[in-house]
């Protein structure tokens, strides 16, 4: 409200599609190829092909609703809030970690089967569900809380802007796992910490009120640590939150490096 | 069957649940039960703000934040529980910062602050910079700091573990709390959870609604699961309907879009809400706007091949402009709708947004079991719980105010009930009943399909109980609804498996969402008057004569209200300390 | 628990690929070293053990070898810098893209300078 | 009914600490330092055994003997071998960590990298200093030529 607005036109004209003259919204068939996975009868994964009628605005959530719901209600996969904000629904389209809820459909090449697997390098427990703890339990290692010592103040602890933007872009992450499990790393073993882990631990030590940086540190100069990332950037490509990863891991590094000289 | 023990059980780890936890958790044995991992909780798809009078930016106190809750809510707000919301705020601002929450930063450092809707300075005289807020994703990092402290208290979480049952035992005539019955997503087994104190904090019931801002697993579940319990629901009636949500999404653009210069028109071109609304036009509060949006699409005037939603229209604003404030909105409109808002308007429509009614609680948090008898042991915080302090119409930010101060308050009083308490016994196999609903599910070959029943009520209620309500719309709803349920006692699953049978949940959480659709049409047919978020065309002015209180439902097989079998209504006085009625204007 | 290795490839970013090929040079050219100190050390057995084993780096098909080897070489060693870049220069992450062009384009000049010379004395070319 | 109380569910996984030691940050700092100056050292070695005068064609013993009877390409070759052999083994150990699946089998991997890389560095250390350009008894026609002007 701070820049001068002109009092907008009480009347404009709109283009016809608008106006609600253009007939139907356009439709189109494509098939989906999901990775099927039941663990009561199945030893391996095998794929499933379904055939669709999706809309322009639909997402691919919407397609495994579309299954789902209508033609195999055994179809299982997690999802809650279905705007990219809650991080349930990271799985593999394509080839490449996205969120289900965030990847329309008509981005995609719909004239070929558009391919779902569950996200790499976790156990898989059905469908697309696969087991997330081995990835919370290196999220909780890294000690993701304000670590302060001495009295608590009564009012806030002040933080310059300067500061506060100093790690704005890790205080993103939705912990929806799209960038460690794209990590080629993380699929080796499964022991690396992981991006995500190091973005969460990056949120703290660059933020100016914690004093446990020195502790995080040391717990990502293991040799599961950063030093394993192999700077391959599948992370900071998988991240629906834009989060720069890579760089944050650089930092991580480098503050590692500094400290060591 | 596993039977777990816990002097606290916490059902539910969103906002409210971690809130608690957090309390809960350093006093005694607490557990967490939630059916979704913590960190996906709803609580983190809040953008706006949380607002407290610290007045870090400009002259502000707790009193006129008190008033503008009541004048919000329009009268129907219990005050003194507003007055402790509004007090405990500041502290509740400063305990997320001590947390770790990044809050934006004033020059000087401190905790910013900025404007929003309905939020003034001394009783109406101006607006007032009070939201505190972390850029346009403060849920999500008040739901990121909660589940860190969490961690750090070393909280015990049970993930995707969906309690479906409460279990209430009578001791010398009194029913108390004796645990909860949970479903592992996992395994497919039930597990028992005894405990001296349950919390609530099961979130909201968009999903009764087609377009909501509301995440598909928001089904109500703690409000059925007390309701079937024989616990009443206050003031379910009372939805709050955003104007601003993606068309046929639901997806929420916030507030800020308006704020900041947008308009709204309708297919015509017209900038309609000169109309409704001549002097302050599109920046009419939220439930103004959005029934004045739902007329345009009802007379015919909607945009679109199906004449269904209007456009907010941002192209008159410098593109920079729209990318320094709007961000999130620009983002949401491209990635969805595929439209460009520099350059084209972006089709919205209101959406089902906040159940202002919910579980009746006492300030501290208890749980009521009529209009003053508490039920030992049992609270509910959050958007499940009715305290009230929103009334008829939630102000925008004072919901994640509510989960913090209820929340914590919550947390307290269930740790200090089970301190003086002991275990209540258990009944013989207490799983039995839900066991066999689920059984039955789970095996049933019956015809109807979830998601056709599901979508069926969607329908019916976005068409018949949404932003315009007259006893012909109510009545035909209920109708619908009832004709769902039948449907639904066949309904067939696919899913025949144990594990992650989402399938079998869905069937369950169907089952909440028709039993709370009919509250809620029941409690709006019986209120024929128009307050906050409950417009009834037919009763278009608000009744403090007759209507001045709060309703209550019942599940009472013996019973009937408004033709409806089953349901108990009944009213509970509003609590007045210091502001008496007056009309609500802005 | 099914093992999550099945399914497609991971169609990663640009720096996945160049990380695949980094790791296969650095493996291709630690085995050649292997070999070449081996080979290079008949030179203390006797002066024509050394010479005939070094003749057979002087045929046809050898020389294609070569080219192969100095191709993993450059290519190690420039995205090597650029692995390096990203580590320590701030602007390094956001460009990684643009040098793994950078890295590609160096290749390129340096392999054609190589080759013209290459060729010319492996096949006598020119000469 | 018992009042078992079962264990909280799916355990996590359990990584072994290796605590404090500093050894993969310098591993690390070595890859990216010996690299730089790898870069310099093979592109040089690459330019005068491959480009400068006949290139492959040019190299015989007489050749190597020529450039290590100068201390400058002694130093410079035993630099590149003992560089780009810690170089090289210390990128096989990553590899080798990341792909072998069971200790046991990553455990003699390395321990056949180790004894390898040892060999080659010693047998190649060995060969630099103990080299002799004139060999006693050799063909003169394949020793340098300042061996005749003795
Ligand atoms: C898009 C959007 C924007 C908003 N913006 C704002 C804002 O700017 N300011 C503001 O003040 N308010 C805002 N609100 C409202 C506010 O965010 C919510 O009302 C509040 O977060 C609710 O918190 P909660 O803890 O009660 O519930 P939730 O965060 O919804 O958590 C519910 C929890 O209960 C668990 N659960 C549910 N059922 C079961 C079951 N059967 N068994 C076990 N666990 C269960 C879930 O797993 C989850 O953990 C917004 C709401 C939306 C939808
Ligand atoms: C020419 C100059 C060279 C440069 C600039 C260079 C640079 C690098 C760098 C920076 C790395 C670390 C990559 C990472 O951490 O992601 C690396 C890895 C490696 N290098 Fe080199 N190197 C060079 C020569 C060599 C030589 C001569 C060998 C063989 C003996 C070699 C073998 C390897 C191996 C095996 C790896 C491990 C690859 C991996 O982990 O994926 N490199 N190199
Ligand atoms: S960093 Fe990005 S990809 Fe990784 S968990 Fe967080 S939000 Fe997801
Ligand atoms: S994908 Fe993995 S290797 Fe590093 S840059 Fe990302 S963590
Ligand atoms: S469903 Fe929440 S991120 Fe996709």
């Amino acid at each position: 409200m701070t820049t001068e607005i002109a009092e907008p036109a009480s009347k404009v004209e709109l283009p016809s599609h608008l106006s609600g003259d253009a007939g139907e919204i356009p439709s189109f068939e494509c098939t989906i190829r999901i990775a099927r996975f039941v663990p009561e009868q199945d030893e391996e994964p095998h794929w499933e092909d379904y055939q669709v009628t999706m809309y322009g605005t639909d997402r691919v959530l919407d397609a495994l609703h579309k299954i789902k719901w209508e033609i195999d209600g055994s179809l299982s996969f997690r999802r809650s809030c279905a705007h990219g904000i809650c991080g349930s629904d990271a799985m593999r389209i394509n080839g490449r970690n996205r969120l289900a809820c965030k990847t329309l459909l008509k981005d995609l090449d719909t004239s070929k089967p558009i391919t779902v697997e569950p996200i790499k390098g976790l156990p898989v427990e059905k469908d697309l569900i696969v087991d997330m703890e081995p990835f919370f339990q290196s999220y909780r290692e890294i000690m993701p809380f304000l670590i302060t010592t001495g009295n608590e103040p009564t009012r806030e602890r002040l933080q310059s802007q300067e500061d506060r933007a100093r790690f704005d872009d890790t205080t993103k992450c939705i912990l929806c796992a799209a960038c460690t499990s794209s990590c080629p790393v993380f699929w080796t073993d499964g022991q690396y910490f992981g991006p995500a882990a190091i973005v969460n631990a990056h949120r703290f030590i660059f933020d100016s009120r914690d004093e446990g940086g020195d502790l995080r540190l040391e717990i990502l100069n293991d040799k599961e640590g950063v030093w394993r990332c192999r700077t391959t950037f599948n992370c900071s490509e998988a991240c629906p939150r834009g989060i720069e990863v890579t760089k944050a891991i650089a930092e991580v590094k480098q503050a590692l490096f500094t400290r060591a000289f | 069957m596993k039977i777990h023990q816990y002097d606290v059980v916490i059902v539910g780890a969103g906002g409210a649940g971690m809130r608690a936890a957090i309390e809960a958790g350093q006093r005694t044995r607490t557990a967490v039960l939630t059916k979704l991992y913590p960190t996906r909780s709803h609580t983190g798809a809040a953008q706006g703000g949380m607002c407290a009078a610290l007045a870090n930016v400009e002259e502000d106190n707790w009193e006129w934040h008190t008033f503008d809750t009541i004048k919000g809510g329009d009268y129907l707000v219990d005050q003194d529980a507003a007055e402790v919301m509004a007090k405990e705020a500041i502290d509740a601002v400063l305990d997320l910062e001590k947390m770790g929450l990044p809050f934006n930063r004033t020059p000087e450092g401190k905790i910013d602050q900025r404007r929003f809707g309905g939020h003034t300075r001394d009783h109406g005289k101006a607006p007032v910079r009070r939201a505190c807020y972390a850029a346009d994703r403060t849920g999500h990092m008040i739901l990121q700091t909660l589940y860190q402290n969490c961690v750090k208290h070393g909280v015990e979480f049970y993930n995707e573990f969906y309690v479906l049952d409460l279990i209430l035992t009578e001791v010398d005539g009194r029913r108390r709390v004796a645990g909860v019955v949970a479903y592992e997503l996992a395994t497919g087994e039930l597990h028992i959870f005894q405990s001296k104190s349950v919390v609530f904090a099961t979130g909201g019931v968009g999903k009764v609604f087609k377009t909501t801002s509301n995440a598909h697993t928001l089904t109500g579940d703690g409000m059925a699961v007390a309701y079937r319990r024989g616990i009443p629901l206050e003031d379910m009636e009372f939805f709050q309907f955003h104007p601003t949500g993606l068309a046929g999404l639901g997806i929420l653009l916030s507030e800020a879009a308006r704020g900041e210069g947008g308009i709204l028109r309708n297919a015509d071109g017209e900038r309609f809400m000169e109309r409704y609304a001549p002097t302050i036009k599109d920046l009419a509060p939220r439930d103004i706007v959005a029934r004045s949006m739902a007329n345009e699409v009802r007379e015919g005037r909607g945009a679109g091949p199906n004449k269904d939603y209007v456009l907010l229209d941002l192209t008159h604003l410098e593109p920079e402009h729209i990318d320094a404030k709007l961000p999130d909105i620009t983002e949401f409109a491209r990635t969805y709708l595929g439209v460009e808002p520099y350059t084209e308007p972006v089709p919205v429509f209101p959406t089902a947004h906040y159940a202002m009614g919910g579980i009746p609680t006492n300030v501290d948090s208890e749980v009521l079991a009529d209009n003053d008898t508490v039920i030992p042991g049992l609270f509910a915080a959050g958007e499940v719980a009715c305290v009230s302090v929103h009334g008829s119409n939630r102000l925008g930010t004072n919901s994640l105010l509510d989960i913090n101060v209820f929340g914590k308050r919550a947390g307290k009083a269930a740790a200090a009930y089970a301190a003086g308490a002991d275990y209540v016994e258990l009944p013989e196999a207490p799983e039995t009943e839900i066991a066999a609903t689920l059984e039955s599910l789970r095996t049933s070959d019956g015809s109807e399909n979830i998601a056709a029943i599901r979508k069926d009520l969607q329908d019916i209620m976005d068409a018949n109980v949404q932003v315009f309500r007259t006893e012909q719309t109510l009545r035909e709803a209920l109708d619908v609804i009832a004709t769902l349920r039948e449907r639904y006692a066949n309904v067939g699953i696919h899913d025949r498996g144990k594990r992650f049978n989402l399938d079998l949940l869905e069937a369950v959480e169907l089952g909440f969402l028709l039993e709370l659709a009919e509250v809620i049409t029941v409690s709006a047919l019986h209120r024929k008057e128009s307050r906050g978020g409950h417009f009834r065309e037919d009763y278009e002015k608000r009744d403090d004569e007759n209507f001045m209180h709060h309703t209550m439902a019942y599940l009472d097989p013996e019973s009937e209200a408004e033709g409806v079998r089953g349901v108990r209504l009944d009213t509970k006085p509003v609590v007045v300390t210091r502001y008496q009625p007056m009309e609500r204007k802005y | 628990m099914a093992k999550a290795s099945t399914g497609t490839l991971y169609r990663g970013d640009e720096g996945m690929w160049s990380w695949v090929l980094h790791r296969i040079t650095g493996v291709g050219i630690f085995f050649f070293l292997l070999v070449h100190v081996l080979d290079t050390s008949l030179v203390r057995v006797s002066p024509e053990a050394y010479n005939a084993v070094i003749a057979t780096y002087k045929t046809p098909v050898m020389a294609i070898g070569e080219i192969g080897l100095v191709g993993a070489i450059v290519f190690h060693a420039f995205n090597g810098l650029r692995v390096i870049a990203v580590d320590f220069w701030k602007g390094g992450p956001a460009n990684h893209k643009k040098l793994l062009w950078v890295v590609v384009g160096l290749w390129v000049i340096t392999m054609i300078g190589f080759l013209s010379r290459h060729l010319a004395h492996a096949f006598g070319w020119w000469s | 009914m018992s009042q078992a109380t079962i264990p909280a569910p799916r355990s996590g996984y359990n990584r072994s600490k290796s605590g404090g030691s500093k050894f993969e940050l310098a591993a690390w700092l070595y890859m990216r330092l010996s690299g730089i100056l790898l870069v310099v050292l093979i592109f040089g070695h690459l330019y005068v055994n491959m480009i400068a005068g006949e290139g492959v064609q040019q190299i015989d013993f007489g050749f190597v003997a020529g450039k290590w009877a100068s201390p400058f390409w002694q130093i410079w070759d035993l630099l590149m071998l003992w560089l780009a052999m810690l170089h090289g083994t210390n990128g096989m150990r990553t590899i080798i960590s990341d792909y072998a699946e069971k200790p046991a089998t990553r455990m003699w991997w390395q321990i056949i990298l180790y004894a390898s890389s040892l060999t080659i560095i010693v047998l190649g250390t060995l060969v630099i200093y103990t080299f002799e350009p004139c060999p006693a008894g050799a063909d003169p026609s394949v020793l340098a030529s300042f061996c005749t002007a003795d």
